[in-house]
């Protein structure tokens, strides 16, 4: 699979989008700005681009408590998150869902999920839609490693691979579920391998390399869309932040977390690559940086100029009978 | 016209009628086909669903849409929630309510909440129906009434019919309701027969039914004490007391207007619960009385429920762990 | 001698304790030590809990008997039974209630009911802990009262303090205390302050507190309301109203004579939770008014409680959602 | 694994409690004498026995719904199982349990279960018990093919694994979960299989050969005891009767399991080996079943006569403080 120019130029783009949003988030939050709690997926980038890239709004996904990378790459409105983040009635969940909850279902996004795992069987569920009314259409579930863990995980692999649902499970091996360390709660080193419980592929993706994750997932997702059903890949990758803002750090080295940043940082690592083979400057990339930088900061604007939703809110949408 | 049916065959009939008129209608849970897609083998839906209420679906419309599930109650009732959020009407069989244990997530945190959560995006047409209460036998893992937890949870709806009638006309709405909906259907009354109306029609949820006038107290009945409470009232008419049944059918949202005005004419009321007696249904009943209808109120509120204890197996000690006519009386003749 | 601790180095405080006197406890769940076992890499406990209410638990007592979790709720859970039941006295911590949704069935089916299931031979000496309620932010699926689910299942007590000194008193109790209890930590208390004794005691379960004695009206708290009864107390004796403030402190088995004799006194009650309406503690606790305390009733008794809806993010709206003294003041003036 | 005659003898003897036990039940149903639902276990005999010789009464089991065989393996007193059935206050739960929730703690035996899946965790917990009190003991979980589909299952497999407990898994496969073949439902062929996923060993026994499963169940627990941690043996077996009693069976053929029965019974193979292999007569084996079948009269009899629980009953063993 080649991706082109506007591919690739897009590719960075979503990417610079969401480590950009992570970062202003991160100062927001310490700044004491944003209310709540907030889980960044800054270093995970190469993950939610390459998966989502192969999507189109009809395609659903699922994510989770780490969201937002997943809510940018699938093309949820920046401002409009933003303005969720504040609390205010025009966020996309007109304030009531938080970092925790954002969806937009109109552009596939099935919604950030505070519970571990849950997202799973919501992907599922979009994926038997799509077999019942063979509408072309595929689904992704997006999770950790520690939700590898979780029962749901368990029961929605075997459950799609008996139904062969246009599903891909992608899981997001950053090491950590909070301060546990990935090998200390999870039997098996590649979490791929659990794949042979189901009969279907386990794929491993350097999720820290665009190229690989885009690839796998394309190769899975085609797969998917052909009726042969789920795959899992799982990609191999880091968060730069804590487990949420203000977490303090203490189960992992800085030195870790810096070589990281250091040898495999996604854009970096993108950035190299296609600019030494794909033809594209530098200088494009500042201004993309340039121009994401602006739209940051008119999503935090118009968050801030937002308007705070009014006390009944609290009573409606309830249900759709109300 | 109506012919008598069994409750079974009416939840059956309502799930045809539901199927035909509607194509994004689907059935998914354990063995609701039994054995469905071994036609080469000679076999084909060998179950239609463990008490038959889903017999039949799998022959009229097919594999894709009749769907057994494996024992993973979590995933495929979330995936039920995952489908009704992306355009399908899922009616999903847990095949005891008691099995809410593995299955709470998708109904609490996720089809309740979603709508919400989004802001007001979302929709979730998703129906659980499920099997409720004691009677038969079955111990303290599968007969539970733990529809007190799905009333607890802003976002669901829950319904308990009492009768054949009612199931489906109830259940006809519950799946065309937009709101993710647990339906209940009393163990003990499974195989209880009574008229039903033919053809397509829908029993409103949220309004509940006076199956019986009276004046003189008012008793609140819950599927399958429903019936226990008519068998009270007929014999408190012997003692010359006249008792109203009022049936609840909709838990959530509670009709609390029936029960204020059969409160206001009768001045007393005592509310009869299978389940055990703390933070459920007839606690519920009770505390509304106590708040909007206090004025009305000429006596104590009893609760007519299961003991506080799980459901104990031998047959004496479930017969004695159940709500009866004689237990509704007792505690009429204790308001004095 | 007391100091002054916060609420969640009470509960540490209480660990310690427990774990000392009785080589039994040991205690599990997601990230209770947070690292553990990776002293070779100049790392240990990095968290003690998302709270930290287990700190210092690893260094204390090691890594047999202080544990690292898979998230597997469900699993630990259910494996904490399996545990308690043959001869541990384990300490589990679901990190928030709301994950009771991936783990209902060790507390609802194993844990309530091996005892009885068993003809008495089974004890479960497990307790679990958890966070309740909302007001830190924590939107839908992080800041729910669901202990009205736990009080429902008989076999179960369940437990939420209101202040630092009962909730070591408390777990205390909890802990040693030969059935499964589910104790409750409000989250909004988390970092209460308040004087806690030292050394070793226990507050008896099934014991309602009166903080504030009163004349004119009584105001029923749990957990984190119970500041909010005392402040509208504190502001309606302004007003000539003498409040009298029931602290709940266990939920099941509920203490229902110092609930009535409270009632017998004053005449009137507002019961006020952090959960929504519906067969939660609010309406049993007015159920139980109105059946045992029916004599003692000049007034409605009205609930103060969240709306019928999930728990919303934004900041205006989860203090609009929240009880408060406000609200319980506009609920005492309604009486009358 | 050698055994000795006398444990030969004592294998035949338990799996034939077993099977006249189930045989009995049937036809007291039939006649209308039992209460409830009853979920039989003949033609699995050769598992439970199999597993359980190795045990001890401090080690524990954990059942499931299909828990009679599991029940007379780990040495309930047969009697009181009865009386257990026919609601009677003798009855080893006092009539409070039934069917489905026979246990007896003395014996090691920690429960039937009427929750798919539920018996993996309670195992697992005895495991961590014994792991911590350091006492030597071990347990075993005995669960379906279905079973293996419950979260349950993945969450306590990777949890054993991570803490190395002393537990052996041991799915019977008989094929089917209710109405439903194990191929429709379980997403891989041997369920053994899956124990990849949790780096532990997983393997198959023939569960109708108790040489097999006697040998195999050894192996896993000598590990277990040595802490070296977990074991998944799948058993291929057969249940002769229905999922419960009054199942119609229509989702197999009645030569199926004429087939079974013809060529792979556990207790004709074992008698077949026994008797030309062991230097056992076939007429010791009569007299056990000739003994066997009185003791299972004299359990009906007791039962029959044993008295009813008092109402009042209802309200005890809630709490330990009532
Ligand atoms: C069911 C459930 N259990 C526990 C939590 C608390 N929790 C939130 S995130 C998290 C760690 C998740 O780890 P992983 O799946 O690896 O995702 P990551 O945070 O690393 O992206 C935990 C334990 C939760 N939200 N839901
Ligand atoms: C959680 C749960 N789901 C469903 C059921 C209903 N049920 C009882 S037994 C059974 C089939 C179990 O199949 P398997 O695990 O293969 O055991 P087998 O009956 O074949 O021994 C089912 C679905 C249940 N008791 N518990
Ligand atoms: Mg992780
Ligand atoms: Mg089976």
């Amino acid at each position: 699979m080649e991706l082109n120019r506007d591919q690739l130029l897009d590719a960075y783009r979503r990417m610079r989008r969401i480590r950009a949003f992570e970062e202003k988030l991160y100062d927001l939050v310490t700044a004491g700005k944003l209310p709540g709690f907030l889980h960044l997926y800054a270093g995970e980038e190469a993950v939610a681009v390459g998966v989502t890239m192969h999507l189109t709004d009809r395609d659903f996904i699922a994510s989770t408590h780490r969201g937002h990378g997943h809510c940018i790459a699938k093309g949820v409105d920046m401002q409009r998150m933003m303005a969720e983040l504040f609390g205010r009635s025009t966020g996309i969940c007109k304030g009531k869902g938080g970092s925790m909850h954002i969806a937009d279902l109109d552009v596939g996004m099935l919604g950030a999920n505070g519970i571990v795992g849950a997202g799973i069987p919501l992907a599922t569920g979009a994926a038997l839609t799509a077999a019942i009314k063979k509408n072309g259409a595929v689904s992704v579930a997006f999770f950790g490693d520690g939700a590898s863990n979780q029962g749901q995980f368990h029961e929605c692999l075997n459950l799609a691979a008996v139904w062969k649902l246009p599903v891909l499970f992608v899981v997001e091996n950053n090491g950590y579920g909070e301060a546990t360390p990935c090998e200390f709660a999870t039997s098996v080193t590649d979490i791929a391998e659990r794949a042979h419980a189901y009969g279907i592929p386990g794929v491993i993706a350097d999720g820290m390399d665009l190229f690989d994750v885009f690839e796998k997932a394309g190769e899975a997702l085609k797969r998917a869309r052909d009726g042969e059903g789920p795959t899992l890949l799982e990609c191999k990758t880091y968060r730069y932040f804590g487990h949420y803002v203000g977490d303090p750090l203490t189960y992992r080295t800085k030195e870790e977390a810096e070589e990281v940043r250091q040898t495999r940082d996604p854009l970096e690592r993108f950035e190299q690559n296609i600019v030494e083979e794909g033809g594209i400057s530098a200088e494009e990339l500042r201004r993309i940086d340039g121009a994401v930088a602006e739209e940051i900061e008119a999503a935090v604007a118009y968050a801030e100029a937002a308007p705070l939703p009014s006390p009944e809110e609290v009573l409606t949408d309830v249900y759709v009978s109300n | 016209m109506s012919r008598d049916l069994h409750f079974v065959q009416a939840i059956n009939e309502a799930l045809h009628i539901a199927m035909q008129s509607d194509p994004d209608v689907i059935v998914l849970g354990e063995d609701v086909a039994g054995g469905g897609g071994r036609e080469d083998q000679g076999i084909e839906e060998a179950w239609g669903g463990i008490m038959g209420a889903t017999k039949g679906l799998y022959k009229a419309f097919g594999p894709e849409r009749v769907r057994d599930t494996p024992i993973s109650e979590m995933g495929y009732l979330g995936a039920a929630v995952g489908a009704a959020v992306t355009g399908l009407r899922p009616v999903a069989e847990l095949m005891f309510i008691d099995f809410i244990g593995v299955s709470l997530d998708p109904l609490l945190n996720q089809a309740a909440k979603l709508r919400y959560m989004f802001g007001g995006k979302a929709r979730v047409p998703l129906t659980v129906r499920t099997v409720t209460g004691a009677g038969v036998r079955a111990a303290a893992q599968h007969s539970q009434s733990l529809y007190g937890i799905t009333v607890s949870i802003p976002g669901l709806k829950t319904v308990c019919p009492s009768n054949p009638a009612d199931a489906k006309g109830l259940l006809l709405s519950s799946i065309r309701d937009d709101d993710p909906v647990v339906f209940c259907e009393p163990k003990s009354l499974i195989n209880a027969q009574g008229p039903v109306p033919e053809g397509d029609y829908e029993t409103p949820l949220g309004v509940a039914s006076v199956p019986r006038e009276g004046s003189d107290v008012t008793l609140v009945g819950i599927g399958a004490t429903v019936r226990m409470a008519l068998e009270a009232a007929e014999q408190l008419a012997q003692g010359d007391t006249s008792a109203e049944v009022v049936d609840l059918r909709t838990l959530a949202p509670l009709d609390e207007d029936t029960i204020l005005a059969s409160l206001a004419k009768t001045g007393r009321l005592v509310v009869i619960d299978e389940a055990p007696p703390h933070c459920g249904m007839a606690s519920e009943v009770a505390a509304l009385c106590v708040d909007r209808g206090f004025d009305y109120l000429n006596a104590p509120v009893k609760k007519v429920t299961a003991p506080h204890a799980p459901v104990p197996f031998s047959p004496v000690l479930e017969d004695a762990y159940r709500p009866s006519a004689q237990k509704i009386i007792a505690a009429v003749h204790e308001l004095g």
